[in-house]
């Protein structure tokens, strides 16, 4: 399949304009012998209907193909996706336009960009929000580069719960030396761990909310209190959807709120496309990361939208920039837009809601059915850890035997955690559903030494 | 030569389209979710009563049809790809294959969960991996990591890993300076700040990296060169290698910025050439629709003295399935909170195998030769400040325009009235005025002319009625923005009416 | 009132958007297919030398990319139900969820052959069998063929169900008229031309059947009268049960055109009214998406004596699994070459799966509210010939509007530059100028009153500035367009432009 | 899920503006006691999320679902269709406008209804055709009112080898008396029959191309001019993508050609929504039936296309229309127009060539692997009817529970096909699965007796 519409004697046409008669000759800027001589090994050319039977085989090695019923978190979450979403997300208007740089000719993705500012803001309780950033690790990653900017100091204290994943990418960018990532203990930050940590060097302290074990940690307003106190900024990583049912932090003390915008209509897709948000009170925008969508008007007094503070930006500021980003992840801030407008206020209240309830049912049935207990005895919203008696490397291998993906095995992030399953129960899960993963998971108990050992990881 | 029309219009000083919240009634009603099936438990006692939202929050209530059209109305403001022309430099704007969307939307990756057990995801494992070999048959590196989301991480992470290979090798304290030429975009010297190294920018000499320059500037503080290739200019650096052996002596790695991998697919590898280590943008070359900013892809391609650093986690090939391998003790971690931007791989992997090895250098030929024929076909009308045989790009600058108040700027914003988009403007920063323009391979020798005649008409209007210029646009739903006002009275949110 | 613009545009006379035959380039390739992977037969062999075709059919060689452009752009052009409100009367404009373009679209229905062993088609079968019951409990009828694959077809089935019952009762040689109010829609008397049978029109009186007209035209000569309710003017004939008593006092057939069932669902089923049969439009009522000009689908609902009638094959419950029946000896026959247009009934299941019963009878009361409230509305704006509730849509008169030389037409026409589609007009053909208005359910309050203001506006500048209203529209891709040059030079087919 | 965007304060308002103060009101031109009390005894409402699990498992049942192979055809066929077409066909402005009768704001849909007659026109080497019809049944029964009402005379004679629907389709819209539907004869026309069968009475002679069976029937030129020489019009039913292979029926004597335009891009859908095309000499435009779309200029001389010829149609003619077709199917139009344009003309003959060499090739497997010949012996281009030595159903029956459909069973036809087997055979069709075919064809006769008996229906 070639994408190239050009016939031969087309191209006899350039070459004569070119004044040339062969395309080498416009190589000849290029040292000698650089060109490659033989084609290159790779496979193809494959027609559509080659690659789907190809491709689609690829695709169907993975349980998600056959439909395996999953009860998988830590980061992303199964949701719903309105019908109409991908319809509108894949116009091509919206798919194949590029950054929004000329404005005349970009209204539609300018006035989506700012909705979904206004539409974070409104969840995070923060005054602005950014038009995106990669994904949720690089999120916290940046603001802890931005309250080192504001604060001008080193130091960042991750408190006990954030991702695992996202402490070792603020640790990979923000560079290792200047973070401190604190171990939960009994899911929670520990409070006063984390508080003689906080010291003038500090810049920021990272929260989560609920946390990696789906915990609502009690202590975080107090925290942000104790940040504060020692001129650090409060960052909270916070999961969205779960804001439509929970205080936001903006209202307890976050400076920033940051996150992974993912269970907010984007496809799960092997963790990504994924899309990071960023909100922060209006005192820190000039430092914010990434585009911003400014309202202004017209040369003829209409209303309309442009990129703005373009200042912070790599492309005008160069090293002088607040961050180096420049292409984002806007296509997926679209599909949290359109999320956000299909589910609406009540929509966004009821979905919360149902994962809280049905995630809340898991977890006794899991008791009922399987015997089984959490991990941590605290609050926890949409996701829980259970303490299994066997590995949960065991378990999790067993219930994809049985087309269920009955959790997250924490062992893949902590070998200490190597009992704990990480459990998380969408909108998306029926009752049914739910008391079928506990008969697999009593079974997966019960047939403990029966189960053959598996990689941990 | 302009005609004018007159059109009763609904009234000047209106909203294009009405945003969310101007949209939202009291009681309105998008999707509905189904009620709950099981057992109740009460939020208030399961949840601290601090953390129990009071208020809920003030999101639009907005009915299914009117959703619809409000997203489909907005999206008919935007210019895009499938409508047309859209020559913007150093972005690769070339046809988004449909099949790639389809492939990528298979239930079998669009659901797959990143902690699925990775028996559950040998398919998404040998994908990643496949890819990563092609990448690197493609460009002549030793391997892979395609975690970066796109091509600024991407940059990161390689210097990232410069970083940690310079401290391994005892260096680290020292070597904190990189050399980025002047025609550089702006992600490189970020980059490098944005891993606590300064910046060391080179003058170009006749757009070209000026090899003087560049050995003044080399010394055991130099960590990295980050040369584009082809550069900014669309130029190819005929000292390449000469370059590349330069960097070395000084004990530095060469980087390649390859945003312009266009120009070089099937023709070149750039690990021959000498380079170290680099990115691609799977967005640019390897045809990721945009998505009116992204998603897009920044694998870092290294060589084999590099490869222990590249990011956590590496999928391995272990005979029959794969695995991800974390054990990886030199590695400079994770950049991704998974593994990066998994559905671009799946594009990616569809469009090579649609080219194939003809197809991936037909990509090149086709690329560079639009470019040469487009620079042909407007010669005399802007200045050529390099007039040399260009790949895939070239630059020219609306200097000459001047004479008639008419800007780049202004060049720019008329050709959106010919249904075609703006080349890049005022970048790179080295050429005044500059107007950048990458036809790609995809566009026919029509588009190709229909352009050019375009460009034509606006170069004679610069002279006889430039006014014209500086009104334009006159068919795009608004006209020229207010960017100075959006700065300064800094509206980021929207506010509800009064009464909704 | 009305502002102008100056607006320098590429020059009138241009083509908005060129045909295929004009983007054709000799040589250029859209999509591939795989090689042939089978030993060759040569086709000089196989095939009789005259039936082999010696010049290839003169296709358009056009790459992909520029094929989606040019569709995408040609769609561009188009007015459509997702971007704004489209009041077209008697056609039920209402919103098209998305979720059952998605169902339809499922690989288990849309790539099932027709052909395809009962066995291996259970699925769509069942689901064949279960919409048919679910329209007869909406409707109140027996029985159902889903086989017609529009309004039309299912009408010209019900008359051929009709003479079919007259022949068996021995009256197939005298029942050979037709009897149809003059407000109805033009395929009734069509269809019973095509059946071979006359029409007999009878005036309205007050915009209702004239009871006493039909009584008159009523005779042994009579097979049907077919009636629309509510009729083509909105309207509800109240004495629809004295009519039914009537019908069928003569012999006769009492037929519902079911064009109009958007007022009635949930709210009145037909057959308890005395209808004997008639059809639905699952492309209005149903909310299939109309597609600019089909599919739909139009079922043919029938009383129990009509049953054995019914089109084969019919599909039967055989208690666990389904089958089809051809063995209906009093069966009219096919009218489709296999089931009829079944992914339309995949889309009406999962609307009224969607909708459940509240929502269905949500659909008929809100119809109902929006007409009465626009009619209220526009109260005093154009005429009114019958002023008393309507149901779902009502019809006003521009006649008022002659006095400044202005014809409905060009109210039309002048709405198209206010976002809004036009009204149906010059129809039902006994008022004269007629607007037919027909706002269903899904528009929200606010549209409705953004249309009531933009008519206001539009009588006004009838008053004030007749000109404008007469050289409308404006704003859309094309003005006023040439119908008699149309007629005249009867351009059917493009012509290739010189040279390609 | 309800679609109405409707408070209830907005629903006071509004029927304050009626003065009326409850919605009963306006029901008052009812009879009385015409209103359902009760609401309709039908399930739901279900949200999309519930509509997905219980409308995907119906889907489930059918083989489709489970990615069969199939080589089934008689009228329908499973081709590869263009990824980008449903892309192209599912954007909202082709698939929610309604016909085009305000042609400023429908230029998409007519310019699409342009070229697909303009395409179809070529494809049968006719001079004009219309913007669809329903099927291809319906197709041929309009062609036969059309010949009626153009020649004055009843009778419509149909050659064997049409599509035994159709024949019952015309059978049924022109009425069975004036119809003679003739037997094939060695999977042809018997030429001698039809010519006695011509008469003075005949408007029109039916014939097929490529036949039902597949087969190119060499008597149809000289049939073509029995028919001219006794005053009738010859009408062709041809399938149009072997059309880009075989000679045009305009070219050999036909006055009208029709057909089942699914072949060209439509989804196979269990038979609909299909389309029908209608192409003919232009002496007979005034008589087609449907709409025609033609070129004009607006008011400003820019090119543009509206409906014409509308005095043909039942909205201005009523019972004097040429027919009573209003909706149309207008949308899979479009699919053929993008499915022509995206295989263009060396797509469309290569794509012609790849069915007739694999159908080729898999009756020759037939004979090789499993011993089976062919019914007929006579020139055949994409499909064959082989002889089986047991009941066809239960070859298929065999096949179906081997996930392949090995073809159709003409014994649901005509009991007197019972061991007939009807095989098409499209460019989808690899090597690999039609070896297998041939192999579960040969098991399948193998196994005879062993089978259980199916129904034959
Ligand atoms: C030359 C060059 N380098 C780097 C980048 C940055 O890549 P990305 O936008 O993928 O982060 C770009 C993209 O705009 C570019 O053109
Ligand atoms: C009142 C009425 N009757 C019949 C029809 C014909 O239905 P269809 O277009 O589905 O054939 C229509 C549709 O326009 C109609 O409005």
């Amino acid at each position: 399949m070639s994408y190239v519409g050009r016939s031969e004697a087309e191209r006899k046409r350039m070459l004569e304009t070119l004044g040339i008669t062969s395309f080498e000759e416009l190589l000849r800027d290029l040292p000698p012998g650089i060109v490659e001589k033989g084609p290159l090994a790779v496979p193809g050319p494959l027609s559509e209907l080659e690659i789907r039977a190809h491709v689609g085989e690829i695709a169907s090695r993975n349980d998600a193909a056959r439909g395996a019923i999953g009860f998988l978190g830590g980061g992303m979450y199964d949701h719903y996706i309105p019908s109409a979403l991908p319809r509108l997300v894949f116009r091509s208007e919206f798919l194949t336009c590029y950054t929004p740089y000329q404005p005349e000719v970009a209204q539609g993705t300018l006035s989506v960009i700012f909705e979904f500012q206004s539409m974070i803001a409104e969840l995070t309780g923060l005054d602005v929000a950014n038009a995106s950033l990669y994904d949720g690790g690089s999120a916290v990653a940046e603001a802890c580069l931005l309250a080192r900017a504001h604060t001008g100091r080193p130091r960042v204290v991750i408190a006990g719960g954030l991702n695992p994943n996202y402490a070792q990418v603020v640790r990979t960018i923000a560079g290792a030396d200047h973070v401190v990532v604190l171990p939960a203990v009994n899911g929670r930050a520990d409070a006063d761990r984390v508080a003689r940590e906080l010291n003038g060097d500090t810049a920021a302290l990272v929260l989560a909310y609920p946390n990696f074990f789906g915990i609502v940690d009690d202590a975080l307003p107090a925290l942000c209190q104790r940040a504060h106190d020692a001129g650090a900024l409060a960052i909270v990583c916070a999961e969205p959807l779960s804001l439509a049912q929970l205080t936001p932090p903006g209202e307890w003390g976050a400076d920033v709120c940051v996150g992974e915008g993912q269970p907010l209509g984007v496809p799960i897709s092997f963790g990504g496309p994924a899309v990071g948000f960023f909100a922060c009170k209006k005192e820190l925008v000039r430092r914010m990361p990434g585009r911003l969508a400014g309202q202004t008007v017209d040369d003829k007094g209409r209303r309309g939208f442009v990129l703005t503070l373009q200042t912070r930006e790599q492309h005008i500021r160069r090293e002088k920039a607040t961050s180096n980003i420049c292409t984002n992840q806007g296509l997926l801030a679209l599909c949290a837009t359109v999320y956000l407008a299909l589910l609406g206020k009540e929509g966004m209240r009821q979905v919360a809601d149902l994962c809280f309830q049905k995630t809340h049912y898991a977890a006794q049935r899991a008791k009922e059915e399987a015997g089984l207990s959490l991990a941590y005895e605290a609050p926890y919203f949409r996701e829980f850890v259970l303490e299994l008696p066997v590995p949960a490397a065991q378990v999790c291998h067993f219930g994809h035997e049985r087309g269920v993906l009955v959790g997250v095995d924490l062992g893949r992030f902590d070998a200490a955690w190597s009992r704990h399953l990480l459990v998380a129960v969408t909108e998306k899960r029926t009752k049914a559903e739910i008391d079928r993963w506990a008969r697999v998971m009593a079974e997966a108990v019960r047939a403990q030494g029966r189960v053959p050992e598996v990689a941990a990881r | 030569m302009s005609e004018t029309r007159e059109v009763p219009v609904m009234g000047e000083g209106e909203i294009v389209e009405p945003l969310l919240c101007e949209l939202s009634r009291e009681g309105h009603r998008g999707v509905r979710l189904p009620a709950s099936d099981v057992p109740e438990t009460k939020m208030a006692r399961a949840i601290p009563s601090w953390a129990v939202r009071q208020r809920p929050a003030r999101l639009p209530e907005v009915s299914e049809p009117e959703v619809i059209r409000h997203f489909t109305r907005l999206s008919t403001l935007n210019f895009h790809l499938d409508a047309g022309f859209y020559p913007l430099g150093s972005c690769t704007m070339k046809h988004n294959p449909k099949i790639n969307d389809e492939m990528a939307a298979l239930p079998g990756f669009s659901e797959l969960h990143p902690l699925s057990p990775e028996e559950a995801s040998q398919g998404a494992l040998a994908l990643t991996h496949v890819v990563s070999k092609l990448l690197c048959e493609i460009t002549g590196f030793a391997a892979a990591t395609l975690q970066p989301a796109a091509g600024a991480q991407g940059e990161m992470t390689g210097m990232l890993m410069v970083r940690a290979r310079h401290r391994d090798k005892g260096q680290g304290d020292r070597r904190k300076v990189v050399i980025v030429p002047d025609s550089a975009h702006g992600t490189n010297p970020a980059t490098a700040h944005e891993v606590g190294w300064s910046v060391r920018s080179i003058k170009s000499e006749q757009g070209l990296i000026d090899a003087r320059a560049l050995a003044e500037a080399l010394s055991d503080e130099t960590a990295a060169v980050m040369v584009t290739l082809p550069n900014t200019l669309g130029l190819f650096e005929p000292r390449i290698r000469e370059i590349a052996d330069k960097v070395h002596e000084a004990g530095a790695y060469l980087y390649l910025d390859g945003a312009n991998f266009n120009a070089l697919v099937g023709l070149v590898k750039p690990r021959q050439v000498g380079f170290d280590l680099g990115h691609l943008n799977l967005h640019k070359t390897f045809s990721q629709p945009h998505g009116g900013g992204g998603p897009g892809a920044g694998p870092v391609l290294v060589s084999e003295e590099l490869e222990p650093y590249l990011p956590v986690p590496v999928v391995v090939d272990k005979g029959g399935s794969y695995a991800f391998d974390f054990d990886r003790p030199r590695s400079v971690g994770r950049v991704h909170g998974f593994y990066g931007n998994f559905g671009v791989l799946v594009r990616t992997y569809t469009y090579l195998l649609s080219l194939g090895p003809e197809g991936l250098s037909e990509v090149s030929r086709e690329a560079i030769l639009n470019a040469n024929y487009l620079k042909e076909k407007l010669r005399g009308l802007f200045e050529l400040p390099f007039d040399r045989p260009c790949m895939h790009e070239f630059v020219m600058s609306g200097r000459n325009l001047r004479k008639h108040g008419v800007r780049t700027l202004d060049v720019a914003k008329r050709l959106l009235d010919f249904g075609v988009h703006a080349p890049t403007v005022y970048f790179p920063l080295i050429v005044e005025e500059a107007l950048m323009i990458e036809p790609t391979e995809t566009e026919t020798l029509h588009n190709l002319d229909h352009f050019a005649d375009a460009m034509k008409r606006i170069a004679r209007e610069a002279a006889e009625e430039p006014e014209t210029l500086k009104h334009a646009p006159f068919t795009t739903p608004v006209s020229r923005l207010d960017e100075g006002r959006a700065a300064r009275e800094l509206k980021l949110t929207w506010e509800w009416p009064e009464k909704s």
